[in-house]
Protein backbone atom coordinates (compact mmCIF):
# COMPACT_ATOMS: atom_id res chain seq x y z
CA UNK A 1 0.00 0.00 0.00
CA UNK A 2 1.08 4.03 -0.98
CA UNK A 3 0.40 6.31 1.48
CA UNK A 4 -0.54 9.49 0.25
CA UNK A 5 -0.40 12.72 2.32
CA UNK A 6 -2.09 16.36 1.94
CA UNK A 7 0.15 18.86 3.77
CA UNK A 8 -0.69 22.53 5.15
CA UNK A 9 -3.97 23.78 3.83
CA UNK A 10 -5.25 21.05 2.26
CA UNK A 11 -8.27 19.70 4.37
CA UNK A 12 -8.06 15.98 3.62
CA UNK A 13 -7.33 12.74 5.27
CA UNK A 14 -4.56 10.72 4.51
CA UNK A 15 -5.46 7.69 2.13
CA UNK A 16 -3.57 4.12 1.72
CA UNK A 17 -4.03 2.94 -2.21
CA UNK A 18 -2.79 0.48 -4.17
CA UNK A 19 -0.89 2.29 -6.52
CA UNK A 20 1.96 1.90 -8.74
CA UNK A 21 2.60 4.65 -10.02
CA UNK A 22 1.67 8.75 -9.70
CA UNK A 23 -0.34 8.22 -13.09
CA UNK A 24 -2.52 5.97 -10.87
CA UNK A 25 -2.92 8.29 -8.04
CA UNK A 26 -3.77 11.16 -11.01
CA UNK A 27 -6.77 8.60 -11.92
CA UNK A 28 -7.65 8.63 -8.89
CA UNK A 29 -8.15 11.85 -7.99
CA UNK A 30 -9.59 13.26 -11.34
CA UNK A 31 -13.23 12.71 -10.41
CA UNK A 32 -12.69 14.73 -6.89
CA UNK A 33 -13.99 18.06 -7.42
CA UNK A 34 -12.77 19.87 -4.87
CA UNK A 35 -9.43 18.80 -4.94
CA UNK A 36 -9.03 20.01 -8.42
CA UNK A 37 -7.53 23.76 -7.54
CA UNK A 38 -5.09 21.59 -5.49
CA UNK A 39 -3.95 19.33 -8.12
CA UNK A 40 -3.13 21.90 -10.42
CA UNK A 41 -0.74 24.77 -7.55
CA UNK A 42 0.49 21.62 -6.18
CA UNK A 43 4.09 19.81 -5.95
CA UNK A 44 4.22 16.23 -5.36
CA UNK A 45 7.33 14.57 -3.45
CA UNK A 46 7.67 10.49 -2.61
CA UNK A 47 9.30 9.43 0.58
CA UNK A 48 10.17 13.67 1.20
CA UNK A 49 11.83 14.15 -2.02
CA UNK A 50 10.02 16.20 -4.72
CA UNK A 51 9.37 14.22 -8.05
CA UNK A 52 8.55 16.41 -11.67
CA UNK A 53 7.91 12.94 -13.31
CA UNK A 54 4.04 10.94 -13.21
CA UNK A 55 5.61 8.07 -14.51
CA UNK A 56 7.13 7.42 -11.46
CA UNK A 57 7.14 4.19 -9.99
CA UNK A 58 5.77 3.56 -6.97
CA UNK A 59 6.15 0.15 -3.96
CA UNK A 60 4.32 -0.74 -1.13
CA UNK A 61 5.38 1.51 1.68
CA UNK A 62 6.28 4.30 -0.09
CA UNK A 63 5.11 8.24 1.43
CA UNK A 64 3.51 9.98 -1.26
CA UNK A 65 2.97 13.88 -0.37
CA UNK A 66 0.76 16.92 -2.17
CA UNK A 67 2.48 20.56 -1.30
CA UNK A 68 0.46 23.52 -1.82
CA UNK A 69 1.93 26.89 -2.21
CA UNK A 70 4.13 28.02 0.29
CA UNK A 71 4.68 31.25 2.32
CA UNK A 72 7.14 30.68 4.76
CA UNK A 73 8.98 33.85 6.40
CA UNK B 1 21.67 24.94 11.64
CA UNK B 2 17.93 25.16 11.55
CA UNK B 3 15.51 25.65 14.19
CA UNK B 4 12.44 25.57 15.02
CA UNK B 5 10.04 27.62 17.67
CA UNK B 6 6.72 27.15 18.63
CA UNK B 7 5.01 31.14 18.69
CA UNK B 8 7.42 33.74 17.81
CA UNK B 9 11.48 34.23 17.95
CA UNK B 10 12.94 35.29 20.93
CA UNK B 11 14.98 37.35 18.23
CA UNK B 12 17.92 39.17 20.32
CA UNK B 13 18.56 36.08 21.56
CA UNK B 14 18.94 34.18 19.10
CA UNK B 15 21.12 36.59 17.19
CA UNK B 16 23.15 36.83 20.17
CA UNK B 17 23.57 33.00 20.51
CA UNK B 18 24.69 32.81 16.65
CA UNK B 19 27.03 35.59 16.81
CA UNK B 20 28.81 33.81 19.71
CA UNK B 21 28.68 30.42 18.45
CA UNK B 22 30.61 31.84 15.21
CA UNK B 23 32.88 34.14 17.18
CA UNK B 24 36.20 32.28 16.80
CA UNK B 25 35.19 30.68 13.32
CA UNK B 26 37.13 33.79 11.43
CA UNK B 27 34.37 34.95 9.64
CA UNK B 28 34.35 38.57 8.78
CA UNK B 29 30.98 39.30 7.70
CA UNK B 30 27.31 37.97 9.20
CA UNK B 31 24.57 38.91 7.86
CA UNK B 32 21.26 38.03 8.93
CA UNK B 33 17.21 38.43 8.18
CA UNK B 34 14.80 39.09 10.06
CA UNK B 35 10.61 38.68 9.51
CA UNK B 36 8.37 40.16 11.70
CA UNK B 37 4.59 40.54 11.41
CA UNK B 38 3.46 43.73 9.99
CA UNK B 39 -0.07 44.90 10.93
CA UNK B 40 -1.91 45.47 7.88
CA UNK B 41 -5.18 44.20 6.59
CA UNK B 42 -7.18 43.99 9.74
CA UNK B 43 -4.94 40.54 10.75
CA UNK B 44 -4.23 39.89 14.45
CA UNK B 45 -1.36 37.41 13.53
CA UNK B 46 -0.17 35.03 11.49
CA UNK B 47 -0.04 31.18 11.97
CA UNK B 48 2.33 28.35 10.17
CA UNK B 49 2.27 25.12 9.29
CA UNK B 50 5.62 23.16 8.65
CA UNK B 51 6.46 19.93 6.82
CA UNK B 52 10.04 19.59 8.34
CA UNK B 53 11.13 16.83 6.50
CA UNK B 54 11.61 18.25 3.21
CA UNK B 55 12.59 21.65 5.08
CA UNK B 56 15.16 20.19 6.45
CA UNK B 57 16.10 18.33 3.34
CA UNK B 58 15.83 22.21 1.62
CA UNK B 59 18.31 23.59 4.48
CA UNK B 60 20.90 20.76 3.88
CA UNK B 61 21.25 21.34 0.19
CA UNK B 62 21.55 25.32 1.07
CA UNK B 63 23.87 24.77 3.55
CA UNK B 64 25.99 22.63 1.02
CA UNK B 65 25.56 25.76 -1.25
CA UNK B 66 26.82 27.90 1.63
CA UNK B 67 29.74 25.63 2.55
CA UNK B 68 30.66 25.78 -1.86
CA UNK B 69 31.73 29.09 -0.79
CA UNK B 70 33.60 29.26 2.22
CA UNK B 71 30.35 30.43 3.87
CA UNK B 72 27.92 28.83 6.70
CA UNK B 73 23.76 29.91 7.13
CA UNK B 74 21.87 29.22 10.30
CA UNK B 75 17.83 29.95 10.17
CA UNK B 76 15.05 30.08 12.75
CA UNK B 77 11.35 29.63 11.76
CA UNK B 78 7.99 29.88 14.39
CA UNK B 79 5.54 26.78 14.01
CA UNK B 80 1.98 28.03 15.11
CA UNK B 81 0.92 31.65 15.89
CA UNK B 82 2.76 34.78 15.92
CA UNK B 83 1.11 37.52 16.86
CA UNK B 84 1.04 41.17 15.63
CA UNK B 85 5.20 42.71 15.76
CA UNK B 86 6.60 39.33 16.88
CA UNK B 87 9.15 37.97 14.56
CA UNK B 88 8.59 34.16 12.59
CA UNK B 89 11.61 33.85 10.73
CA UNK B 90 15.46 34.77 11.03
CA UNK B 91 17.68 33.81 8.42
CA UNK B 92 21.82 34.32 8.21
CA UNK B 93 24.94 33.81 6.22
CA UNK B 94 28.44 33.80 7.93
CA UNK B 95 30.93 34.03 5.31
CA UNK B 96 35.18 35.03 5.46
CA UNK B 97 34.33 38.27 3.41
CA UNK B 98 31.21 40.44 2.54
CA UNK B 99 30.29 40.13 -1.57
CA UNK B 100 29.44 36.12 -0.63
CA UNK B 101 27.23 37.17 2.29
CA UNK B 102 25.45 40.09 0.33
CA UNK B 103 24.94 38.29 -2.09
CA UNK B 104 24.12 34.56 -0.53
CA UNK B 105 21.66 36.19 1.80
CA UNK B 106 19.48 37.28 -1.09
CA UNK B 107 19.45 34.02 -2.95
CA UNK B 108 18.71 31.96 -0.12
CA UNK B 109 15.69 34.23 1.49
CA UNK B 110 14.36 34.19 -1.80
CA UNK B 111 14.05 30.61 -2.11
CA UNK B 112 12.98 29.56 1.09
CA UNK B 113 9.90 31.66 0.35
CA UNK B 114 9.39 30.42 -3.03
CA UNK B 115 9.95 26.60 -1.89
CA UNK B 116 10.32 25.93 1.35
CA UNK B 117 7.30 23.63 2.37
CA UNK B 118 5.85 26.32 5.39
CA UNK B 119 2.15 27.73 5.22
CA UNK B 120 0.59 31.18 6.16
CA UNK B 121 -2.87 31.65 7.88
CA UNK B 122 -3.77 35.00 8.48
CA UNK B 123 -5.68 35.31 12.19
CA UNK B 124 -8.90 36.96 12.05
CA UNK B 125 -11.45 36.79 14.60
CA UNK B 126 -10.29 33.23 16.31
CA UNK B 127 -10.21 31.97 12.41
CA UNK B 128 -6.98 30.73 10.67
CA UNK B 129 -7.25 31.53 6.75
CA UNK B 130 -4.93 30.36 4.62
CA UNK B 131 -3.06 33.07 2.51
CA UNK B 132 -3.48 31.75 -0.50
CA UNK B 133 -2.63 34.65 -2.60
CA UNK B 134 0.80 35.72 -0.68
CA UNK B 135 2.05 31.88 -1.16
CA UNK B 136 3.54 30.60 -3.96
CA UNK B 137 3.24 27.07 -5.92
CA UNK B 138 6.67 25.19 -5.52
CA UNK B 139 8.45 24.93 -8.81
CA UNK B 140 6.74 21.50 -10.72
CA UNK B 141 3.29 21.76 -8.92
CA UNK B 142 0.97 20.63 -10.99
CA UNK B 143 2.46 17.34 -12.48
CA UNK B 144 -1.13 15.93 -10.94
CA UNK B 145 -3.77 17.67 -12.62
CA UNK B 146 -5.51 17.38 -15.20
CA UNK B 147 -3.96 20.04 -17.67
CA UNK B 148 -0.45 18.40 -17.25
CA UNK B 149 -1.95 15.46 -18.45
CA UNK B 150 -3.09 16.77 -21.62
CA UNK B 151 0.08 19.31 -21.95
CA UNK B 152 2.58 15.37 -21.41
CA UNK B 153 -0.19 14.09 -24.24
CA UNK B 154 0.71 16.83 -27.00
CA UNK C 1 21.09 56.78 13.99
CA UNK C 2 25.07 56.45 13.45
CA UNK C 3 27.04 55.12 16.63
CA UNK C 4 30.64 55.61 17.56
CA UNK C 5 32.25 53.34 19.75
CA UNK C 6 36.09 53.51 21.68
CA UNK C 7 37.21 49.91 20.76
CA UNK C 8 35.18 46.95 19.72
CA UNK C 9 31.28 46.82 19.16
CA UNK C 10 29.66 44.57 21.68
CA UNK C 11 27.47 43.38 18.86
CA UNK C 12 24.50 41.41 20.60
CA UNK C 13 23.48 44.02 23.07
CA UNK C 14 23.38 46.75 19.93
CA UNK C 15 21.28 44.39 17.59
CA UNK C 16 18.96 43.80 20.18
CA UNK C 17 18.52 47.63 21.01
CA UNK C 18 17.94 48.38 17.38
CA UNK C 19 15.38 46.05 16.92
CA UNK C 20 13.79 46.85 20.15
CA UNK C 21 13.90 51.05 19.27
CA UNK C 22 11.22 49.42 15.90
CA UNK C 23 9.30 46.98 17.35
CA UNK C 24 6.50 48.76 16.93
CA UNK C 25 6.93 50.89 13.40
CA UNK C 26 5.63 48.15 11.64
CA UNK C 27 8.60 47.20 9.70
CA UNK C 28 8.67 43.85 7.70
CA UNK C 29 12.05 43.31 7.05
CA UNK C 30 15.13 43.90 9.38
CA UNK C 31 18.54 43.11 7.88
CA UNK C 32 21.79 43.98 9.18
CA UNK C 33 25.53 43.44 8.20
CA UNK C 34 28.17 42.69 10.82
CA UNK C 35 31.97 43.43 9.83
CA UNK C 36 34.15 40.62 12.35
CA UNK C 37 38.34 41.70 12.53
CA UNK C 38 39.98 38.35 10.54
CA UNK C 39 42.84 36.83 11.51
CA UNK C 40 44.92 37.17 8.44
CA UNK C 41 48.37 38.38 7.86
CA UNK C 42 49.88 38.10 10.97
CA UNK C 43 47.73 41.18 11.93
CA UNK C 44 47.19 41.58 15.80
CA UNK C 45 43.93 43.95 14.85
CA UNK C 46 42.83 46.88 13.61
CA UNK C 47 42.65 50.53 14.06
CA UNK C 48 40.50 53.38 13.14
CA UNK C 49 40.71 56.58 12.08
CA UNK C 50 36.69 58.69 11.57
CA UNK C 51 36.20 62.21 10.46
CA UNK C 52 32.87 62.76 11.73
CA UNK C 53 31.93 65.82 10.19
CA UNK C 54 31.68 64.45 6.64
CA UNK C 55 30.49 60.79 8.06
CA UNK C 56 27.31 62.05 9.43
CA UNK C 57 26.97 64.20 6.23
CA UNK C 58 27.46 60.76 4.63
CA UNK C 59 24.88 58.68 6.90
CA UNK C 60 22.43 61.86 6.81
CA UNK C 61 22.07 61.34 2.70
CA UNK C 62 21.51 57.14 3.26
CA UNK C 63 19.42 57.93 5.39
CA UNK C 64 17.70 60.43 3.12
CA UNK C 65 17.66 57.95 0.25
CA UNK C 66 16.14 55.24 2.72
CA UNK C 67 13.08 56.98 3.55
CA UNK C 68 12.63 57.70 -0.16
CA UNK C 69 11.78 53.83 0.02
CA UNK C 70 9.60 53.86 3.23
CA UNK C 71 13.26 52.46 5.31
CA UNK C 72 15.50 53.38 7.75
CA UNK C 73 18.84 52.82 8.33
CA UNK C 74 21.13 52.64 11.26
CA UNK C 75 25.08 52.20 11.60
CA UNK C 76 27.31 51.29 14.18
CA UNK C 77 31.47 51.92 13.99
CA UNK C 78 34.54 51.22 16.60
CA UNK C 79 36.96 54.41 16.81
CA UNK C 80 40.54 53.40 17.60
CA UNK C 81 42.17 49.42 18.06
CA UNK C 82 39.57 46.20 17.87
CA UNK C 83 41.30 43.17 18.10
CA UNK C 84 40.89 39.72 16.10
CA UNK C 85 37.86 38.61 16.05
CA UNK C 86 36.27 41.41 17.76
CA UNK C 87 33.83 43.37 15.59
CA UNK C 88 34.26 47.04 14.26
CA UNK C 89 31.21 48.00 11.90
CA UNK C 90 27.10 46.89 12.02
CA UNK C 91 25.05 48.45 9.58
CA UNK C 92 21.17 47.72 9.28
CA UNK C 93 17.95 48.46 7.37
CA UNK C 94 14.28 48.14 8.41
CA UNK C 95 11.91 48.43 5.49
CA UNK C 96 8.25 47.36 5.25
CA UNK C 97 8.71 44.49 2.50
CA UNK C 98 11.95 42.15 2.29
CA UNK C 99 12.91 43.42 -1.24
CA UNK C 100 14.20 46.98 -0.01
CA UNK C 101 15.67 45.54 2.90
CA UNK C 102 17.86 43.04 0.43
CA UNK C 103 18.74 45.82 -2.49
CA UNK C 104 19.41 48.77 0.19
CA UNK C 105 21.31 46.28 2.11
CA UNK C 106 24.19 45.88 -0.40
CA UNK C 107 24.11 49.48 -1.98
CA UNK C 108 24.27 51.16 1.33
CA UNK C 109 27.46 48.60 2.46
CA UNK C 110 28.91 48.86 -0.72
CA UNK C 111 28.63 52.93 -0.72
CA UNK C 112 30.37 52.88 3.02
CA UNK C 113 33.12 51.10 1.80
CA UNK C 114 33.74 53.32 -1.30
CA UNK C 115 32.72 56.73 0.55
CA UNK C 116 32.85 57.08 4.55
CA UNK C 117 35.69 58.37 5.70
CA UNK C 118 36.89 56.29 7.68
CA UNK C 119 40.80 55.20 7.82
CA UNK C 120 41.97 51.42 8.51
CA UNK C 121 45.53 50.36 9.97
CA UNK C 122 46.72 47.29 10.79
CA UNK C 123 47.85 46.85 14.30
CA UNK C 124 51.48 44.61 14.03
CA UNK C 125 54.50 44.25 16.38
CA UNK C 126 52.50 47.49 18.55
CA UNK C 127 53.08 49.57 15.26
CA UNK C 128 50.07 51.24 13.71
CA UNK C 129 49.99 50.48 9.52
CA UNK C 130 47.95 52.23 7.07
CA UNK C 131 46.37 49.74 5.21
CA UNK C 132 46.83 51.55 1.89
CA UNK C 133 46.44 48.34 -0.32
CA UNK C 134 42.52 47.84 0.83
CA UNK C 135 41.47 51.42 0.90
CA UNK C 136 39.76 53.01 -1.79
CA UNK C 137 39.93 56.54 -2.84
CA UNK C 138 36.93 58.26 -2.48
CA UNK C 139 35.39 59.48 -5.96
CA UNK C 140 36.85 63.27 -7.40
CA UNK C 141 40.40 62.13 -5.47
CA UNK C 142 43.27 64.11 -7.11
CA UNK C 143 41.53 67.44 -7.46
CA UNK C 144 44.93 69.27 -6.53
CA UNK C 145 47.60 67.00 -8.06
CA UNK C 146 50.06 68.08 -11.10
CA UNK C 147 47.95 65.25 -13.78
CA UNK C 148 44.58 66.63 -12.60
CA UNK C 149 45.82 70.04 -13.33
CA UNK C 150 47.38 68.79 -17.08
CA UNK C 151 44.45 66.79 -17.84
CA UNK C 152 41.76 70.24 -17.17
CA UNK C 153 44.29 72.13 -19.27
CA UNK C 154 43.72 69.57 -22.45
CA UNK D 1 43.31 82.94 6.59
CA UNK D 2 41.94 79.65 4.86
CA UNK D 3 42.74 76.61 7.39
CA UNK D 4 43.62 73.05 5.33
CA UNK D 5 43.85 69.53 7.62
CA UNK D 6 45.40 67.01 5.77
CA UNK D 7 43.25 63.31 7.60
CA UNK D 8 43.96 59.36 8.27
CA UNK D 9 46.82 58.91 7.35
CA UNK D 10 48.73 61.92 5.76
CA UNK D 11 51.29 63.11 8.40
CA UNK D 12 51.07 66.78 7.93
CA UNK D 13 50.65 69.98 10.08
CA UNK D 14 47.59 72.07 9.79
CA UNK D 15 48.44 74.75 7.44
CA UNK D 16 46.76 78.11 7.51
CA UNK D 17 47.10 79.99 4.53
CA UNK D 18 46.07 83.23 2.67
CA UNK D 19 44.18 81.63 -0.31
CA UNK D 20 41.64 82.71 -2.74
CA UNK D 21 40.79 79.26 -4.93
CA UNK D 22 41.97 75.65 -4.38
CA UNK D 23 44.30 76.03 -7.49
CA UNK D 24 46.24 78.37 -5.22
CA UNK D 25 46.87 75.50 -2.96
CA UNK D 26 47.43 73.17 -5.48
CA UNK D 27 50.63 75.37 -6.55
CA UNK D 28 51.77 75.77 -2.98
CA UNK D 29 51.40 71.93 -2.16
CA UNK D 30 53.13 71.15 -5.92
CA UNK D 31 56.56 71.35 -4.85
CA UNK D 32 56.42 69.25 -1.71
CA UNK D 33 57.74 65.35 -2.53
CA UNK D 34 56.00 64.26 0.47
CA UNK D 35 52.62 65.25 -1.07
CA UNK D 36 52.67 64.01 -4.45
CA UNK D 37 51.28 60.61 -4.03
CA UNK D 38 48.54 62.14 -1.54
CA UNK D 39 47.82 64.80 -3.91
CA UNK D 40 46.98 62.22 -6.52
CA UNK D 41 44.62 59.82 -4.63
CA UNK D 42 42.96 62.66 -2.30
CA UNK D 43 39.61 64.06 -1.95
CA UNK D 44 38.94 67.48 -1.37
CA UNK D 45 36.16 68.73 0.99
CA UNK D 46 35.68 72.81 1.98
CA UNK D 47 33.53 73.45 5.19
CA UNK D 48 32.79 69.36 5.18
CA UNK D 49 31.26 69.34 1.47
CA UNK D 50 33.44 67.49 -1.00
CA UNK D 51 34.16 69.58 -3.99
CA UNK D 52 35.54 68.67 -7.37
CA UNK D 53 36.68 72.22 -9.14
CA UNK D 54 39.58 73.17 -8.45
CA UNK D 55 38.35 76.62 -9.14
CA UNK D 56 36.29 76.82 -6.01
CA UNK D 57 36.63 80.48 -3.99
CA UNK D 58 37.63 80.34 -0.28
CA UNK D 59 37.05 82.91 1.70
CA UNK D 60 38.47 83.50 5.20
CA UNK D 61 37.51 81.37 7.83
CA UNK D 62 37.24 78.45 5.20
CA UNK D 63 38.33 74.99 5.90
CA UNK D 64 39.93 72.94 3.79
CA UNK D 65 40.14 68.95 4.13
CA UNK D 66 42.49 66.27 2.15
CA UNK D 67 40.81 62.89 2.39
CA UNK D 68 43.17 59.94 1.58
CA UNK D 69 41.49 56.70 0.29
CA UNK D 70 39.17 55.21 2.85
CA UNK D 71 38.57 51.61 4.13
CA UNK D 72 35.87 51.78 6.91
CA UNK D 73 34.12 48.41 7.96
Amino acid sequence: MVRVEFLGPIQRETMELDIANLNELATILKDDQEMQEWLENSAVAVNDTLVNNRDFALTSGDRVSLLPPVCGG
Amino acid sequence: MLELYDGSLSVASILKDWYEEEASSNYGAFISFVGTVRSEDGIDGLSFDIYEPILNKWFDEWQKKAKAKGAIIKMAHSRGDVMLHESSYIAAVFSPKRRVALEFIDEYVEDFKASAPIWKYDLRDNKRIYAKERSTAIKGSGLLSDSKDKEEQR
